[in-house]
């Protein structure tokens, strides 16, 4: 059950980082005074409890450096504060010069948007991974807010005037929008989904809007077409290494020197497996160049990536994310 | 009230003295006028913000007034002002009958000031330059143009309206003074609405070069 | 109960009388208070333009082609921003069009009337007959 | 049968010197006065509170099931009004302060009596325009009504409610005006500035900020009404206009507001904390002080409630920097308070309970306001049930705590009676638990994104709401409570002497309840604040 | 202390000052003086204000009290506009790099 209970929006952008530690920090300071003084209440009145009908209290001096002592240090530790959410805000609000521009109109109870390459959508926004992207937005009607938990960003939306956020996704998924400022009737119901997708996925998408599956289960299917389960098992590393948690480990090549595995890498030993043998392996496996096509490559790539380490994992159907807030997955 | 046609009006229960009663009073009207001021001060706000925003509009507008009548008004304000004044200086002096004359004048002229701007008003209904969904402006710059008069018919209209609630309350003190209810010891109404009738002077003070006077000096 | 025993509380002994009131002290508190603001407008300036230039800095060199260079519009057609103004410009536009006169086709000799005159011209000569030339002039205006 | 002792005639106090409706509302008598706001003001907090309660109903449930969207947005905007604008608001200076200030400095009344009464007649009249607007459906907005939706797109009552809050403010400006007026020139002999209780310039500060407020929202909403009658476009983009002036505008007012919501509950703490640890308040001069700074302070920060709806980034950092300054002065209050205590004689009556109680769930709705304060955190923030958790935190766990106590406290002296101690203890204790297990999942959930003004939400929130609902239902038999044993103690409570809690004040020098003329003999003060040395001397001389 | 009665000769040496101010103040309107036209008024404006306060409503001879009320007042309204204000005239400086389409 307590699984259950959200506590912590899923980080999905750069921003998203920043904005929680700078979070967690204020509510351990303020627990720290909250308990500081809780405690000290709860001791004196238990302390100094009246023991007689006729008993006063002892008046002391007050003391001017302990007026300003205790005023100073707050006011310190909130212009920290201060200093610190002001340049998270304002990395927040200003988009680098590069971010890609897409626009936005919200209007009563939807969200109209508008990709650079001139795609349109409505309530949904599919995004690329990792690229800054900035929305510039407006309003037919009423104010209305455009507010990604997932990301940290929120930004109302006038009209009659162009606002601005920015963001950069870090995580494949698909995260609510919700509209964050009362706009009416169905302020509740004027939500939808960004949807964050590999790059590769994002052109595929641009071109047909066809979603399809995405790249790593195409990449999961291609692997058992041409064959490479036949040879790489998840468990087995007699014939063929194991490519579970591959991605981004070491591997000693046959003429000892050592290689990080990256994507060149794979793509390297996908077309041409000979050039870089890896020690104590015959060189059993086939070329696959002029069989297989960039885009499999890409989605072999994909999938082979999101192998984890865990070895009793094979069959089952990949999902890109879980996260406790995300819609169904729209495939 | 207390005291019947010819009593003044004596000193309250829970006050120890006249000066006492008088400075209660006196400093009641003053924070009165502080939430006034803060009440045009908004209207003044969007004025500026606006203004600031679009200074060409605005200076088209302002040329529409009539700046003739917008200095008459200004000087018979002034003036009633003064006679305002003067029917303070009577009922500290306990003059009963200068306390009714100089009360009237200032009904008088303030009832002129509203008439004048009566006679503005409707050149501007007849031209169209009124708030709501009858305007129409011809010429360049029609939003701002219309924002400006919606800012010219709310801050006068305001001013006037409080003119009329000040005008009401004249008239029932110049009653009261008839009736012999003022004393030096206590003409703290007199006082109170010589206050009130001042600050309404001063809105139109400001008022007045901010809506008529802006854009003379460009040639439009 | 004499002089001695209770201080002046100021008003009700004396009214009018600021015993209570340290003027002095308000103003320098005002004036304080002024400075704090001032002194924050200043500092935060800096911390705010500071920061924007901070991450101005590490923003990429623009593209070299000019057509990639932010901002620049989406394919047509756009999203609608405002409706209301865009039929008011379109109901502006078709207005100017049969209200006035002008060429719809300065080459072949074809203009328009206004709306007004037109249906007047109708009702006094009668709806057109088909010819298998366009008749210039007596047309309606075709509008867009 | 001659010689036996006659009983002597009922004395007479401000509650039986006069039978009869008029007497009642002809009263020029500041304490009955403040038992006609009492009257009032409960009125509308137990409608507000139903509306909580539905409110809390219907978002047990992820779907909107139990009202339409629409009543929802009418429950919630009711809610919000009534509880700040009629409840709130009023509250303890139009009773509590109305009742016991001109005690407090000696003075037989206010400056100015029938500007009291007036300001009575002035609310009910603003009350009576809301009540209207609420039999004809209510209105949509939000008790913030940001335009354009209030001026030009809402289908509802919004002239009527507004028109309303703007009668409703005028009984607010009239009250502060008066207070003002009587505490610079209505105090007895020997009163300075310095030997004023607390209470008094806790009500000081708040009568400042109502006076220069107050209109800055009245002209808001008179523009709003205009807009949407009258079609003048103040706020229309399409003129130049710009809705987030109206923000501006109404914001200024409102931040400033929720100052005059605490301060005179921060006043009543003093008082509460003075009272049960029988010393004088810590730092009296700086506990006094800050009642104005955050009087002042707090006119410098509106801003903060716009930090994403477009306001320049430069104004957002100078608010945000203010807001920072601002809570200073409540953080030297609260280290005051605890001061206090050290080596005091602390007795845990109920008043004392409720005094508690307000340090530690003030402190958390005070943290946590800081945190709104924090551009980085708001961002995200804003908008969400975190913003409702605390300001809930503040204003019920701060505020209405600060309330009860006071009501509790000085109930002796208002009604001559004493009140079950049994059963306030009880409800303070269900009120303090049912509070928190209503409003802290709040904080969770805001910080989840669940937003505001949602009538149907994602499921994965629904259990911190089922928490908060049933906090809910725990915190309205809490309060409850008062209602009935308070009610019942006015006929049935044991009489209470003058001064039944052995505290210090001018109000415990006269009779439970107290004479008309407040006094049998004019005061004279010779003593400073909260001198308890010199009450237990006099009490023993 | 009881109460100042100023005398009816300095009402209308104000009420002509008055006059006069009001009579400069449109005729400045008409010169060509840049960002001086709007200083010019409004410190016209303000210095009628002034001696309306001062002496039409007796504050020249009024409590301290009542000074520091007045100036107050006016100070709030300085504080509103400037405020709001501070936020008009910062607008897009620092969010955003240049203006967009
Ligand atoms: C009684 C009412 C009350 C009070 C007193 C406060 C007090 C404060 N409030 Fe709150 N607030 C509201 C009622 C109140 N607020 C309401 C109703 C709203 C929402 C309106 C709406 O949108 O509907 C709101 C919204 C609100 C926002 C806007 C959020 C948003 O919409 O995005 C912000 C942002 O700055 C804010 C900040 C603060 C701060 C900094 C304080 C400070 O004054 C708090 C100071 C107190 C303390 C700091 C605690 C004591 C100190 C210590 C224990 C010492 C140690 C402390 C430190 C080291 C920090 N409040
Ligand atoms: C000013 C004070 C004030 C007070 C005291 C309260 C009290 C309560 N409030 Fe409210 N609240 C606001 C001011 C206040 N609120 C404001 C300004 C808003 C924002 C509005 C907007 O967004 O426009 C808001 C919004 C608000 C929301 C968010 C709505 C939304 O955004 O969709 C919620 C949700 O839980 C809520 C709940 C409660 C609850 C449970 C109480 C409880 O404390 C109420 C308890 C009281 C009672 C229950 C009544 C008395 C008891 C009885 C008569 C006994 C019988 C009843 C039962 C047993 C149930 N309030
Ligand atoms: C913004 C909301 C909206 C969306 C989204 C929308 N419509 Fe409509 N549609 C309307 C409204 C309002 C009308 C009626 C007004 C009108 O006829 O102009 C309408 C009218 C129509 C009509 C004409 C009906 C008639 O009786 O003449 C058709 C056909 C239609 N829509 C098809 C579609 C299709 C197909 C889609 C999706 C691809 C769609 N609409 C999306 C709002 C919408
Ligand atoms: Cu759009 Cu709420
Ligand atoms: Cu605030």
């Amino acid at each position: 059950m307590w699984k259950n209970v959200p506590l912590f929006p899923e980080q999905a952008s750069t921003l998203a980082s920043e904005v929680d530690a700078l979070y967690l920090t204020f509510l351990g300071i303020s627990i720290f005074f909250g308990l500081l003084v809780a405690g000290l209440v709860i001791f004196f009145a238990i302390r100094y409890r009246r023991r007689a009908e006729d008993e006063i209290g002892r008046p002391e001096k007050a003391g001017i450096w302990l007026e300003i002592t205790w005023s100073v240090i707050p006011l310190a530790i909130l212009l920290g504060m201060f200093a610190w959410g002001a340049k998270v805000y304002i990395g927040a609000f200003r988009p680098p010069s590069d971010a890609v521009e897409y626009f936005v109109t919200a209007k009563q109870w939807m969200w109209k948007f508008q990709h650079p390459q001139g795609n349109r959508e409505i309530n949904e926004l599919h995004v690329p991974v990792g690229q800054a992207i900035r929305l510039t937005m407006t309003s037919e009607d009423v104010i209305h807010s455009f507010f990604v938990p997932a990301f940290r960003v929120k930004a109302d939306v006038l009209p009659g005037r162009y606002t601005t956020l920015w963001f950069e996704a870090t995580k494949i998924g698909t995260y609510h929008l919700f509209c964050a400022e009362y706009c009416g009737v169905e302020h509740s119901k004027m939500g939808g989904s960004i949807t964050v997708m590999e790059p590769a996925d994002y052109e595929m998408w641009l071109a047909g809007r066809d979603t399809g599956p995405s790249v790593v289960a195409s990449g999961q299917k291609l692997f058992r077409v041409k064959a490479c389960s036949t040879c790489h098992r998840p468990d087995s590393a007699t014939l063929a290494p194991i490519l579970h948690g591959l991605f981004g480990e070491e591997v000693e090549l046959e003429d000892g020197s050592t290689q990080i595995v990256d994507e060149n890498y794979l793509r390297e030993s996908i077309m041409n497996p000979i050039a870089k043998l890896v020690r104590g392996y015959k060189p059993l496996m086939p070329t696959y160049q002029g069989q297989i096509t960039e885009e499999e490559v890409l989605q072999l790539i994909g999938y082979i990536k999101s192998l984890a380490s865990d070895a009793t994992e094979n069959q089952g159907p990949e999902s890109d994310s879980s996260s406790p807030a995300s819609t169904p997955d729209e495939g | 009230m207390q005291g019947e046609s010819s009593h003044a009006f004596g000193l309250a229960h829970h006050f120890d003295s006249f000066d006492q009663q008088r400075e209660a009073s006196y400093l009641g009207m003053w924070v009165f006028l502080v939430t006034e001021i803060m009440f045009f001060g908004g209207l003044f706000t969007a004025y500026v913000v606006y203004r600031s925003g679009q200074g060409a509009a605005f200076a088209i507008g302002s040329h529409e007034l009539d700046i003739v009548l917008g200095s008459i008004n200004t000087a018979v304000l002034i003036g009633s002002s003064l006679t305002m004044a003067l029917a303070v200086w009577a009922a500290q002096t306990g003059r009963r009958k200068a306390i009714v004359a100089f009360i009237l004048a200032t009904i008088l002229l303030g009832g002129l000031f509203l008439g004048i701007k009566v006679v503005e008003y409707s050149a501007k209904f007849e031209h169209h330059l009124v708030p709501g969904p009858n305007f129409h402006w011809q010429g360049p710059e029609a939003p701002g143009v219309e924002m400006f008069f919606n800012l010219y018919f709310l801050m006068t209209g305001l001013h006037a309206a409080h003119m009329v609630i000040g005008i009401g309350i004249l008239l029932v003190v110049a009653i009261l003074a008839w009736r012999g209810s003022f004393s030096p010891e206590n003409h703290n109404l007199v006082e109170g609405i010589g206050l009130y009738w001042h600050f309404v002077d001063i809105v139109w003070i400001f008022l007045f070069p901010l809506l008529y006077l802006l854009g003379r000096n460009i040639q439009v | 109960m004499t002089e001695a025993q209770h201080p002046h509380t100021g008003p009700k002994d004396e009214p009018g009388l600021d015993s209570e009131l340290n003027v002095r002290d308000l103003s320098w508190l005002t004036v304080g208070l002024l400075v704090i603001l001032v002194v924050a407008a200043v500092v935060v300036w800096f911390i705010g333009f500071g920061i924007r230039d901070r991450l101005a800095a590490e923003d990429p060199p623009p593209p070299a082609l000019p057509e990639a260079r932010m901002p620049y519009q989406p394919p047509e057609p756009h999203l609608q921003v405002d409706p209301r103004q865009q039929l008011l410009d379109l109901r502006a536009a078709e207005e100017e069009i049969l209200s006035t006169r002008g060429w719809v086709d300065e080459t072949n000799g074809l203009t328009r009337i206004p709306i007004d005159q037109a249906m007047d011209l109708i009702v006094e000569q009668g709806l057109p007959t088909p010819v298998s030339a366009p008749e210039p002039s007596e047309e309606s205006p075709t509008g867009n | 049968m001659s010689d036996t002792v006659t009983t002597p005639p009922r004395r007479k106090h401000y509650l039986n010197v006069d039978y009869g409706i008029k007497s009642w509302l002809l009263t020029q008598d500041h304490k009955r006065i403040a038992i006609l706001y009492l009257i009032s003001i409960t009125f509308f907090f137990i409608i507000g509170g139903v509306m909580a309660a539905l409110i809390r109903v219907e978002l047990a449930t992820p779907l909107g099931d139990l009202v339409e969207a629409d009543t929802y947005n009418r429950l919630f905007t009711a809610h919000g009004v009534l509880m700040v604008f009629l409840f709130l608001i009023p509250s303890i200076p139009a009773v509590l302060g109305n009742f016991l200030i001109p005690l407090m400095i000696g003075a037989k009344d206010l400056a100015f009596p029938k500007l009291n009464l007036g300001s009575w007649y002035v609310y009910n009249l603003g009350a009576l325009l809301m009540v209207a607007a609420l039999l004809r459906g209510g209105t949509d907005t939000g008790w913030t009504f940001y335009t354009p939706y209030s001026s030009t797109f809402a289908d509802s009552e919004v002239i009527l409610t507004a028109l309303g809050a703007f009668v409703v403010g005028f009984s607010s400006i009239m009250t502060g005006l008066n207070f003002i007026v009587t505490i610079h020139r209505m105090r007895a002999p020997g009163l300075t500035w310095f030997r004023l209780p607390l209470f008094v310039w806790a009500h000081y500060g708040t009568s400042l900020i109502q006076v220069l407020g107050t209109p800055v929202v009245a002209i808001a909403i008179l523009l709003v009404a205009a807009e949407r009658l009258l079609h003048i476009g103040i706020f229309d983009p399409a003129l130049g206009g710009d809705p987030v002036l109206f923000q501006h505008l109404f914001w200024f007012y409102s931040h400033p507001a929720v100052y005059i919501m605490i301060l005179p509950s921060m006043g009543v703490i003093s008082e509460l904390i003075a009272a049960f640890s029988r010393k004088r308040i810590f730092g009296y001069k700086f506990v006094a002080f800050s009642s104005l700074a955050i009087a002042v302070l707090g006119f410098l920060v509106w801003g903060h409630h716009l930090f994403v709806s477009s306001q320049s980034i430069y104004a957002g950092l100078i608010f945000s920097v203010l807001s920072m300054l601002v809570a200073v002065p409540s953080a030297v209050k609260v280290f005051n308070w605890t001061a206090t205590l050290y080596q005091g004689s602390i007795s845990w009556q109920t008043p004392m309970i409720y005094a508690l109680g307000f340090i530690g769930l003030f402190v958390i709705g005070g943290l946590t306001g800081t945190m709104l304060a924090t551009l980085g955190i708001d961002m995200h923030v804003h908008d969400t049930y975190f913003v409702v958790a605390h300001f809930h935190y503040i204003m019920v766990g701060g505020a209405i705590m600060g309330y009860l106590g006071g009501l509790h406290f000085w109930w002796p002296k208002i009604t001559g009676r004493m009140y079950s101690v049994f059963w306030s203890k009880i409800a303070a204790g269900l009120i303090f638990v049912g509070f928190n297990l209503t409003f802290f999942p709040q904080f969770l959930l805001g910080y989840m994104g669940m937003p505001r003004r949602y009538h149907a939400y994602p499921e994965e929130f629904q259990i911190l709401n089922v928490l908060s609902s049933a906090g809910a239902t725990i915190l309205g038999l809490g309060y409850l409570l008062p209602l009935i044993y308070l009610f019942w103690s006015m006929r049935y409570g044991e009489r209470a002497g003058d001064n039944p809690w052995g505290a210090y004040g001018l109000e415990w020098e006269t009779s439970s309840p107290p004479p008309t003329l407040n006094f049998d003999e004019p005061p004279v003060v010779t003593t400073e604040a909260y001198d308890y040395l010199s009450l237990r001397e006099k009490k023993l001389a | 202390m009881s109460e100042y009665i100023t005398p009816i000769r300095t009402y209308l040496a104000v009420f002509l000052a008055l006059m006069a101010l009001t009579t400069i103040t449109v005729a400045v309107a008409f010169l060509e003086l840049g960002p001086f036209n709007d200083i010019a008024a409004m410190g016209i404006a303000i210095t009628k204000a002034c001696l309306v306060v001062l002496y039409f409503m007796h504050v020249r001879h009024s409590s301290r009290l009542t000074k520091m009320v007045v100036v107050a007042g006016f100070l709030w309204l300085f504080i509103l506009i400037a405020f709001i204000m501070s936020d008009y005239l910062t607008r897009g400086m620092i969010s955003l790099q240049g203006p967009i389409g």
